[in-house]
């Protein structure tokens, strides 16, 4: 009989774990971002997969940094929760496939030092870092940040090489008038600041029905919508998120649009268009369901993603940018304690102001 | 109440993986009374029991050891026949290794019961005496919370319960001792069942059975078929379904108010485990000495359940039990959810302890703590609707009070926070900490309060005597300014003056 | 007597600093100071009201009572801005068009009623002088410092239109990096508090840094 | 102009006169802090503060000399209440309760001299002339004020040993 | 000590802020008289300066300052107008106009002479977004400059993407629209009100008539 057991320290129960993991559920996600980005490297070509490199390795990089100057210890094992790899990802699936380098290191800078290490690093960031990074790169570059390419796939004869595509990348080689184009959501915002119908305006090859093939000009995450909805479904199904933020994003869109629509066809896009342009259905499925930035209850996830989705449709057909997803959640993110606090689950045995509840009369229960 | 129920039906709790086969189909054992046994005096909730016996006295099995001390206690009895040889501190079946008071009975060998005083026809006595009679064989909670039952069956009379639930959930993984017991016993239990239910005066038993034991409720139906007001109902497989007010909740559709009782809703809950000790009380007359409990893990040579005297070491069960076949990760009493690490083996069994697992690393699967990325897994886990990661928040910078404020107090600690958390936050750690520091801080205060009196009491006292004195000297003056009046004055006041 | 003035000046430059210690006026340090210019500006007109506000409240310190002190300082503080606000705008009129938005703004600037009431009226005008030209500096100092950052990252310029402020012989100062649009960001609110942030996150360490190494270098000399 | 300069000059007298009669009628006693800290405070007068007595260390902490820490007898419980009730935000997780002791005395060494009983703040130490003495635990403060009286160093300070009602779960260690 | 009780009457704080008021209205007073006449000579070197900018050299030999008119333009507030003249023949005008921009109104002083050509325009005051919309400031580019010498007829007052002859700036269209909208707005005024806003007599005279030869042309 072996009779050598000796407990070095206390231990607390359980004794048991469920298996689940930090790293586990940041790698489901990265899957899941997989086609949506596969589909985009060969829609828009060698620099949108220079710049989606370029900006995962910096993320990592100033992950690496910041960590080693907070003396943190175990910095390997941090880097591996993939949280860095993640954030980068997606900061890279909202930018223009053909932006220059230094948009990729700059936004990787903001995302990773000022919007999550400067609050305390993983679980302390008030703002979902990639989307920090979007918004203040869109501000201070708004040219770069504005430019989209036509999409041109590789199997294409005008898609540019690996070396025509480093250039890009490197910003040494300027985009023409021809191959640059406007994201749906940007043509129709600025035909109806000319004063044009939107009805006349999107026909022919503005038609919104060209979403569903995602053969459009864009980010890697607008792009193709219907692919980026699959990776959402595939989270759904494997418990990795919930269904109440991303049903809110896509309500709180889709219902005001629709009834705009229906009263004022010439001025406000239809709700079939809004849910499939620009960043929704990556809003919807990654980033309103970040856990970090979101309320932790299912009823405030719901809170949370109809105040993105309605603040998206506000800004998109009343604000001054053709596209508000990023900035929408940015909002409601400063808004998430305030919803964590007042969607509190009621306490067995309390009420939901947290007074203990009423006996019933003894002798009813039977 | 249905919507309630399907919110809560639906949502609370998880789905840990069970293991409890294939020990819970291996056959009972009994294991041999080892040559010494320690019993320990604090074997329930309470102040521990005060020893009745003196170093030296030969005892029967089933003598008593210990008489209860206050309110809540219980008394304990000899597991063997055999001689007391010391009353002293051994290492305490606990997480921290901090002594116990216990006593040490060396066995005889002939395990002889003492003359026992059954009873043929329980149901003619008078539910006070059923009470009297279990407090008498030191019968506590085999559940794990090892409340005197005698206490409950009289609480339970008084606040006039209408229903008696029968915990038979055991929805801790590993742990199959109850579901080993009615199985094998079920006859026994449910006899006990209808002494509780004569005990307390409550019109109806439910016996709330998970449905991963079939067997338990086949021969639960099988027993309790001629009794109409014991009914089994089977409940799902839900960690923590044996908890009480989740019990009380899936059964009754009751819900226990936060500060109050089972009571307040008309209910008690007791064990199956504890039903079977007081049929052996008030039938046989036989006290609660040994108890089933479940030897498992991987590292167990033979899992299974074992009937173990109360205060054999862990050591030698697992010794009975197939030996260790490699040095455990960890060594724990009760289940891998809410029971408590053992620092080593050498720590008595005592009535609370329902298993004894040896697990191995991957069973334990501990890793080490990464920060919390608020996914809320934990809020979702929660039986009682808390939110653990704030709590842990809370306590982590030491704000007790805002710990408090989220829900502290309402935590029964049932692990599936910790469970499910994938930084692996000890959470329950967290949370057993701030109780702790709570208590600590409360005894502080109440002790500052009490030697502030004291300090009060004290100066009163100085000030009470210097006045005595300040008194008595005033009085000694004037009486020798009266007397020198006196003898100045005339003669026959000096009687006075002497008298005075 | 210098030891005295020494921690003023201290004060005023590092240990106290308006900005970055006492951390007042920061809605003059951060709504101006989009480049270095403004900052030096609003900098150099605000130490001149709190130089002259600290002397005016020192020397009324003992006439002033407690019960109407604050409403005193505030109509001397606006009067004296009133003043020099005319005043530039009358003599100095191309100065004034660089910085007339600002000294409106220094009526509101809590740096000076809080120099007024927590020192000046309890010091000698001496003392207040100095203290209100050491705080001023170190004030001018932390504006221009985070007018100069968000200046260099968001217009990638230092000191653009220095010579309008300073007169054309100090047109050298004005710098423009070639080929760098800069990040607009860091010239609107949010780079200001960003800016800021990082600059006290630095204060701190250098801080945290100095009691370090003084510690060191106090233990041999106990032990 | 005149009539500007009037204005203004009418209007700094009226709010003046205003201010001056607020002052007066809204005129407010500062909170008694002091005594309610003293009544905070063990009261005992063991001087461990270094302060003269419970009182002088409750004028010292509502003046902001001394930290809320500044009582050992009364622990980190006290601590927080005092930093609550003065508004400071107190690091408690950096403050260790080196845990109660109790005052003993070691009984070949005691003389019976009495000399301790009388400075007990608490009465806890019983004794006679030529008896040796012994200390109510349950009264015994820990406040150690009897030490220094005792001749013979036989009033030792023995700290409690914890036992399993008093043992605290450790904090896990952060991440 | 009498300060010091001096001070806890109730009086004293009156007399005291009544007295300090005194001062300060003083002190402000004499300020103000003393710098009016040079804050009126400076603002008005200001204005001088900037009605320069949108003048060409030698083309009015009037003092502009002295010779502003109020002309109603159907609008809430009469529009100021500086005429220009050469020996006394009115060759001009200079006016502000107002566009409305991305991020706030925009202040344009334009010149124009009396056959309705564009003779300068400037940008005033504007609160655009620096680094895009601010290249309508002479500092920043020169594209104001190209606004000058336009007719409403010779020009096409759009930009480029909307079909006009004007460049826009990457990545900000709306900013030049609001400018081009604001001075085409400015032209279509003046053709409405030329002879009120040149100072010209509205009928009878010779000059008169051959201007509205003119303008019954351009009609």
């Amino acid at each position: 009989m072996t009779n050598t057991y000796n407990a070095s320290r206390t231990f607390a129960s359980p004794h048991a774990h469920g298996g689940s993991g930090v790293r586990h559920t940041m790698v489901r996600v990265q899957f899941a971002l997989l086609p949506a980005t596969l589909f985009g490297f060969w829609l828009y070509g060698w620099p949108a997969f220079f710049l989606w490199l370029i900006t995962l390795l910096s993320c990592l990089a100033f992950e690496f940094m910041s960590l080693r100057l907070m003396g943190r210890q175990q910095i390997g094992r941090t880097l591996g929760d993939g949280s860095a790899l993640l954030t980068g990802w997606l900061l890279a699936m909202t930018l223009p496939p053909w932006a220059p380098w230094w948009v990729g290191v700059v936004g990787a800078f903001i995302a990773i030092v000022i919007g999550k290490q400067v609050f305390g690093g993983l679980g302390h960031n008030v703002f979902n870092p990639a989307m920090v990074a979007r918004v203040a790169l869109l501000i201070s570059f708004p040219l770069p940040l504005t430019t989209w390419v036509a999409p041109l796939p590789l199997t294409s004869a005008a898609a540019p090489g690996f070396v025509e595509g480093l250039q890009i990348t490197l910003g040494q080689m300027h985009l023409t008038d021809a191959m640059s184009s406007a994201t749906l959501l940007g043509y129709a915002k600025t035909e109806l600041s000319r004063g044009v119908d939107l009805v006349q305006a999107l026909a022919g090859d503005h038609a919104p029905g060209l979403s569903w093939s995602g053969i459009r000009a864009g980010s890697l995450g607008e792009s193709a919508a219907v692919l980026i909805l699959a990776g959402g479904l595939f989270l759904l199904v494997t418990g990795v998120i919930r269904w109440q933020a991303p049903l809110g994003v896509l309500a709180g869109v889709a219902v005001p649009a629709a009834i705009a629509h229906a009263v004022a066809p010439g001025h406000y896009l239809d709700a079939g268009t809004h849910l499939l342009s620009g960043a929704l259905m990556l809003g919807a499925f990654f980033i309103a369901t970040d856990y970090v930035t979101s309320p932790t209850t299912g009823q405030g996830q719901l809170i949370f993603g109809l105040g993105v989705g309605l603040i998206t449709w506000v800004i998109r057909s009343l604000g001054g940018y053709p596209e508000g997803v990023a900035f929408a959640i940015l909002l409601m993110n400063a808004l998430t304690p305030i919803i964590d606090r007042y969607t509190k689950p009621r306490i067995l045995g309390r009420t939901r102001a947290g007074r203990p509840i009423d006996p019933p009369p003894v002798g009813k229960g039977a | 109440m249905g919507l309630m129920e399907k919110f809560f039906g639906l949502s609370w709790g998880i789905h840990p993986e069970d293991h409890k086969r294939p020990a819970a189909d291996a056959a009972t054992r009994t294991m041999p009374v080892p040559e010494r046994l320690f019993v320990s005096l604090s074997q329930h909730i309470g102040a521990p029991a005060r020893p009745a016996v003196l170093v030296g006295q030969q005892v029967k099995k089933g003598d008593k050891l210990a008489d209860p001390q206050g309110a809540v206690s219980a008394a304990i009895h000899a597991p063997t026949s055999g001689t007391v040889t010391a009353i002293g501190e051994i290492p305490a079946p606990h997480p921290s290794g901090l002594p116990v008071l216990a006593i040490t009975l060396e066995s005889d060998g002939k395990d002889e019961w003492a003359e026992l005083q059954g009873c043929p026809d329980p149901f003619a006595l008078e539910p006070a005496e059923i009470s009297r009679r279990v407090a008498a064989a030191g019968v506590v909670g085999l559940g794990g919370a090892t409340f005197p039952a005698a206490l409950k069956l009289s609480l339970s009379q008084k606040s006039r319960v209408s229903t008696l639930i029968m915990n038979g959930g055991e929805c801790e993984p590993y742990l199959s001792c109850d579901d080993r017991l009615m199985r094998d016993e079920a006859a026994a239990i449910v006899d006990g069942i209808r002494l509780m239910l004569h005990a307390t005066g409550a019109s109806e038993a439910l016996v709330g059975i998970e449905d991963n034991k079939p067997e338990a409720i086949a021969a639960m139906s099988e027993a309790a078929r001629p009794y109409a007001e014991v009914r089994i109902r089977p409940v799902p497989a839900r960690y923590p379904m044996g908890s009480e007010k989740q019990l009380i909740l899936v059964l009754t559709g009751q819900e226990v108010p936060a500060d109050g009782r089972p009571g307040d809703v008309g209910v008690v809950v007791h064990n199956v485990g504890t039903a079977r000790a007081v049929h052996e009380a008030i039938r046989h007359g036989r006290p609660l000495v040994s108890r089933l409990v479940t030897v498992n893990g991987a590292c167990v040579g033979q899992p299974g359940n074992i009937f173990v005297p109360v205060g054999a070491l862990v050591e030698e069960v697992l010794a009975f039990a197939g030996g260790l076949k490699k040095t455990p990760e960890r060594l724990i009493m009760g289940g891998p959810m809410m029971g408590m690490s053992l620092p080593h083996a050498r720590v008595p069994v005592v009535k609370g302890t329902s298993g004894i697992l040896a697990l191995d690393a991957a069973q334990v699967a501990d890793r080490a703590q990464e920060p919390c990325i608020r996914c809320a897994s934990c809020v979702r886990a929660c039986p009682i609707g808390l939110l653990p990661l704030e709590m842990a928040r809370h306590i982590q910078v030491g704000d007790l009070k805002g710990a408090v404020g989220v829900g502290l107090k309402d935590c029964i600690a049932c692990g599936c926070c910790a469970y499910v958390c994938p930084s692996h936050i000890p959470l329950v750690q967290y949370f057993a900490h701030a109780k702790g520091e709570m208590a600590a801080q409360e005894r502080a205060r109440l002790r500052a309060e009490a030697t502030r009196k004291l300090a009060q009491a004290r100066s009163e006292r100085l000030e009470r005597e210097a006045r005595e004195k300040a008194e008595l000297a005033a009085r000694r003056k004037a009486e020798r300014a009266a007397a020198a009046a006196a003898a100045a004055s005339a003669s026959p006041a000096v009687t006075e003056g002497a008298q005075a | 007597m210098s030891g005295t003035i020494r921690t003023l000046v201290r004060d005023g430059l590092w240990d106290n600093n308006v900005v970055f210690a006492q951390m007042l006026a920061l809605c003059p340090a951060m709504a101006v100071t989009t480049s270095g210019t403004n900052g030096l500006g609003m900098g150099l007109a605000s130490t001149a009201v709190l130089v002259v506000a600290n002397v005016l409240v020192s020397l009324l310190r003992h006439i002033i009572s407690p019960q109407v002190r604050i409403p005193v300082f505030i109509v001397l503080i606006a009067s004296l801005v009133t003043v020099v606000d005319m005043v530039l705008n009358a003599w100095l009129h191309e100065l004034y068009k660089v910085l007339g938005l600002f000294i409106a703004l220094i009526v509101v600037n809590c740096a000076i009623l809080g120099r007024a009431e927590a020192f000046a009226s309890r010091s000698n005008p001496w003392h207040a002088l100095i203290d209100g030209l050491a705080m001023g500096i170190g004030f001018t100092g932390a504006l221009t410092l985070i007018g100069l950052i968000r200046e260099f990252l968001g217009s990638g310029t230092l000191f653009a239109q220095a010579s309008q402020l300073l007169g054309p012989a100090f047109s050298f100062l004005e710098i423009r990096v070639a080929g760098y649009g800069g990040a607009l960001l860091m010239i609107l609110p949010p780079g200001a508090f960003a800016v800021l942030g990082f600059l006290l996150a630095g204060k701190r360490v250098i801080d945290a840094r100095r009691e370090a190494r003084a510690a060191a270098a106090a233990t041999p000399a106990t032990a | 102009m005149l009539a500007a300069i009037l204005s203004l000059t009418i209007l700094g007298a009226l709010l003046g006169l205003a201010l001056g009669i607020a002052s007066r009628l809204l005129h407010v006693e500062t909170p008694p802090v002091q005594a309610e800290l003293e009544a905070m405070l063990p009261g005992t007068n063991c001087g461990q503060c270094g302060f003269p007595g419970c009182s002088g260390a409750a004028a010292a902490l509502a003046e902001g000399s001394a930290p809320p820490t500044c009582c050992p007898p009364g622990g980190k419980a006290l601590a927080a209440a005092i930093a609550e009730k003065l508004g400071l935000s107190l690091d408690l997780s950096s403050l260790t309760d080196e845990g109660p002791k109790l005052a003993t005395i070691a009984e070949d060494l005691c003389i019976g001299c009495c000399r301790c009983l009388k400075s007990c703040p608490t009465d806890a130490i019983l004794g006679a002339p030529k008896q040796i003495h012994n200390i109510l635990k349950e009264a015994c403060t820990g406040c150690a004020a009897c030490v220094d009286h005792c001749p013979t160093e036989a009033v030792v300070m023995q700290p409690v040993p914890v036992t399993l009602q008093h043992w605290v779960m450790p904090k896990p260690l952060a991440a | 000590m009498s300060l010091e009780q001096l001070k806890e009457n109730t009086l004293y704080q009156p007399l005291l802020l009544g007295a300090v008021a005194l001062l300060a209205s003083a002190s402000l007073a004499w300020a103000a008289s003393a710098t009016r006449d040079a804050i009126a000579a400076a603002e008005a070197r200001d204005l001088r300066d900037s009605l320069a900018q949108v003048l060409p050299e030698g083309f009015a030999d009037n003092d502009l300052l002295a010779d502003s008119a109020q002309v109603e333009v159907g609008e809430a507030k009469p529009l100021t107008v500086y005429r220009a003249r050469l020996g006394g023949t009115p060759q001009g005008t200079v006016f502000k106009v107002v566009g409305k921009g991305y991020a706030g109104p925009i202040t344009i002083l334009m010149a124009v002479d009396r056959d309705g050509r564009t003779l300068g325009v400037r940008v005033l005051k504007h609160t655009e977004t620096p680094g895009l919309g601010d290249k309508i400031e002479i500092g920043k580019a020169d594209w104001i400059t190209t606004l000058s010498g336009k007719t409403l007829e010779s020009a096409r007052w759009a930009v480029k993407k909307d079909g006009g002859e004007f460049d826009q700036f990457a990545g900000a269209t709306i900013t030049p629209r609001a400018v081009l909208n604001a001075v085409r707005g400015g032209l279509e005024t003046f053709a409405r009100h030329r002879e009120a806003m040149l100072g010209l007599p509205q009928d009878g005279e010779p000059a008169g008539k051959a201007i509205a030869r003119k303008e019954g042309k351009s009609s």
